[in-house]
């Protein structure tokens, strides 16, 4: 019985804390444009964590208080940031040397879709009727030593993202690593998507009904229970 | 035997023959846009810094439109946002193709309505291709192998080769006519100075373009600028002009 | 429906699976010599920054040679002069082989000898393609065209292309195992700084090799760098130690 | 007749003078190592020529004063040098960038030999007991938009080092455009050597017995006759 409880999985700030959690300190991490911004408020305390900036940016800090906005410190959003201690700047180039010379640990992007063999698709729809635009996200696909995938797990209208194969254009080939939905966490491995942790009150056999590849289930699994955000 | 070698003299070191004396000293300054701009033809190809807002040309674009050059391509990470700067000369009608990363930033309407009118080509590069091409560009680089777009909807008219197992395609250099830059200060040898995420395109479109034009903040003294912190040294600028917004 | 899902409770944020806590807050600083190259391998490639002795890791190359690591490759514009560094490094026995661009300085005769000798093999690089090769690696490029060497004895085992009329040869990555780079000034998150032409091959050597170690004069504390004047930001550099000579 | 004088010829430090008249007022200008870096004391007092080394300056100036040196301020030779106002640092990469992206004005390089067609041979010898070495060579003979080369007019035993074609292995095809010797200021054209300017005291036909190509005299040819020096 599927019981449809209202609220059932994470905010898009839980998600973006299940995904800092997973960051090792350290870590150079570049975050998309959008909900993976968010995942840079949730970093452990104790944990160092240096973000790039695709626009020329490493160490990148959190945006400044009303009124200290610096046009010329913004983030590869345009929005306002500041910079810690520690970070630096450099030429858009440089910073693409980062990115594609495989020197950002982890990247955090979102998508359209995900296939069970990695592949992404998070640059262009079907709908050919806007411009195309790709942005850093294939330099981004095939640089970054690992990619993350934070997205909801259907699309609005309840359709699956998490896919055999996908059905829109390829950003880059067999790339992500791990997907944060708002139901559950799941590794793309040799074997297909395994989920590692899923939300309380969505039992596994509903998580696949709402995933259009064959899930597995992990030995050691855990209930994604995150904090209230 | 019979070739004259009698003349005797000491060359006075402006004799035709030896170089010219027409140059002056160096001195790339130039006192406004107009002088800045005055001989960019029709159907150049126009690269212009900036990300978002940050290191945008907005008054060397604006100024463009009365210039009488038309049928422009522009390069540039983005294809402008609200009326103002590219977008300002999308409007006016001067630019027939943009060469981007990405032009579907919320508020580039003006380049959208152009798009689906048909009036405006497009050609969308992956944002690190679009760096790296102009850098080949600068530095003298035929062609480079990179897995970025490869077996994607972007590479797949492109040449393709496998190395150590990986997919790649082949780039070519991409190289202006003209770059319009936005900077911070500068002297009059040319060497620039940015600051903080505007440098972004600036030093790789300052070498990558046969006549490179900087607008900054303010002109210092020969000298002044730190040359450990000179990030484009004046080799590959031409002109320098100072217009605060 | 048989799935438990009964397990309600808050992760703690160190719990197994989640990101484990032996890595220390960002720290690059090593405490001596033998600390920062305990870990160079035999057989190791080896990137050797420094033109002339500019910039030149003497202190690291000559503790290299107590470390057991030999059979080593080493990449760098010259093959050492005198008899420190480098030219101590080869005297030991410690290199077979050189990639480099001019290993024929005055004073490099320690090289000399040991070439003749047939001990170390020697390949040369012209010297924008050693740094170029070098970037390929750092920056993700599986190879460039370029027309420095094509139809030269240099070229003449390339991959050889026209491009717009003009032959090129096709360079692959040059990357390195280790980067030992002497410089300036540092912090503990690996910024590094230089001091005038000592630059060189320090920055394109920190991003291409694997494990880049980088011996300064000063270690400053965290923001006290100019972050407009770092010039290998610490994604590239692992460890960092002070050793003034 | 030709009548062996003693001191035909200019001296170095004269042919240094003599390629120093034919560089423009801003022009960027990078100098071989050895004999053409003394082309940089000649430069006319009222022109301004920025001077490139391919190790990472633009704007070298002249050697320091004795107890001034600064051994991380030296040139391609590796000699100590000094920095001009206006002058900047930057990476072996970035200069590199400049020379091979054809950003340098005018190069001056030694030789061994050029060729009637522009050839230059100035990195090896056919003598292989020692190790080849190119340096900077062929990266400057194919980027710089002119390459002067500076050289005496024949070898020590007498032997022409302008020739039909290169005995040597090659650095560059067809890439010099002027030659100043001891005896002859020579450009590379479409019809081969022309002389354009001849030192006193050697007639043409002498200079074209020194020659191992065809020579031309220029219509408006000169005698070549620079300061004491």
């Amino acid at each position: 019985m599927t019981a449809v409880l209202e609220k059932i999985g994470l905010t898009r700030p839980q998600v973006a804390w299940r995904i800092a959690q997973e960051i090792d300190d350290g870590s150079y991490v570049n975050l998309g444009i959008g909900s993976p911004e968010m995942v840079a408020n949730y970093v452990p305390a104790d944990r160092e964590i240096v973000f790039h900036s695709e626009n020329g940016i490493l160490g990148m800090g959190e945006a400044p208080a009303a009124g200290q906005e610096d046009g010329n410190l913004i983030n590869a959003g345009k929005k306002p940031v500041t910079l810690l201690p520690g970070g630096s700047y450099f030429s858009h180039t440089d910073s693409f040397v980062m990115i594609r010379g495989g020197h950002i640990d982890i990247c955090v992007l979102g998508a359209y879709q995900v296939a069970e063999n990695g592949d992404l698709a998070n640059w262009a729809t079907l709908d050919t009727s806007k411009p195309p635009g790709v942005g850093g996200a294939m330099d981004l696909a095939v640089g970054a030593k690992q990619i993350f995938v934070m997205m909801d797990h259907c699309t609005k209208t309840g359709k699956p993202k998490l896919m055999q194969n996908c059905t829109y254009p390829l950003t880059g080939f067999g790339v992500v690593r791990t997907v944060f939905t708002d139901l559950a966490v799941i590794d793309v491995t040799e074997g297909g998507f395994v989920a590692r942790e899923i939300t309380a009150g969505i039992s596994f056999e509903e998580l696949q009904e709402k995933t259009a590849a064959p899930l597995t289930l992990a030995e050691n699994w855990q209930t994604l229970t995150p904090p209230e955000l | 035997m019979s070739v004259n070698i009698t003349i005797f003299k000491i060359y006075p070191i402006d004799q035709p023959g030896l170089a010219s004396y027409s140059t002056p000293m160096i001195d790339k300054r130039v006192d406004n846009i107009a002088a800045a701009l005055g001989d960019i033809q029709s159907g150049a190809v126009i690269l212009s810094s900036g990300f978002g807002d940050a290191g945008a040309p907005v008054d060397l674009l604006e100024a463009l439109i009365n210039t009488g050059a038309e049928n422009l391509t522009i390069v540039s990470n983005n294809a402008g946002e609200g009326n103002y700067g590219l977008a300002a000369l999308i409007a006016a009608g001067k630019v027939s193709q943009i060469i981007c990363s990405y032009p579907i930033s919320a508020g580039s309407v003006v380049f959208q309505d152009r798009y689906q009118a048909g009036e405006v080509a497009l050609e969308v590069v992956p944002q690190g291709t679009l760096s790296e091409r102009m850098r080949a560009a600068g530095a003298g680089i035929g062609g480079f192998f990179t897995p970025t777009s490869a077996g994607t909807e972007l590479g797949k008219s492109k040449e393709n080769r496998e190395i150590n197992g990986v997919e790649h395609v082949l780039e070519y250099p991409l190289k202006g006519d003209v770059a319009l830059i936005r900077a911070t200060q500068a002297d009059r040898w040319g060497n620039i100075v940015y600051d903080k995420s505007a440098r972004n395109f600036g030093p790789v479109m300052a070498m990558a373009a046969t006549l490179t034009i900087v607008q900054v903040d303010e002109i210092v003294e020969l000298g002044e600028l730190d040359p450990e912190l000179i990030i484009t040294p004046g080799i590959f600028v031409d002109r320098v002009f100072v217009h605060n917004d």
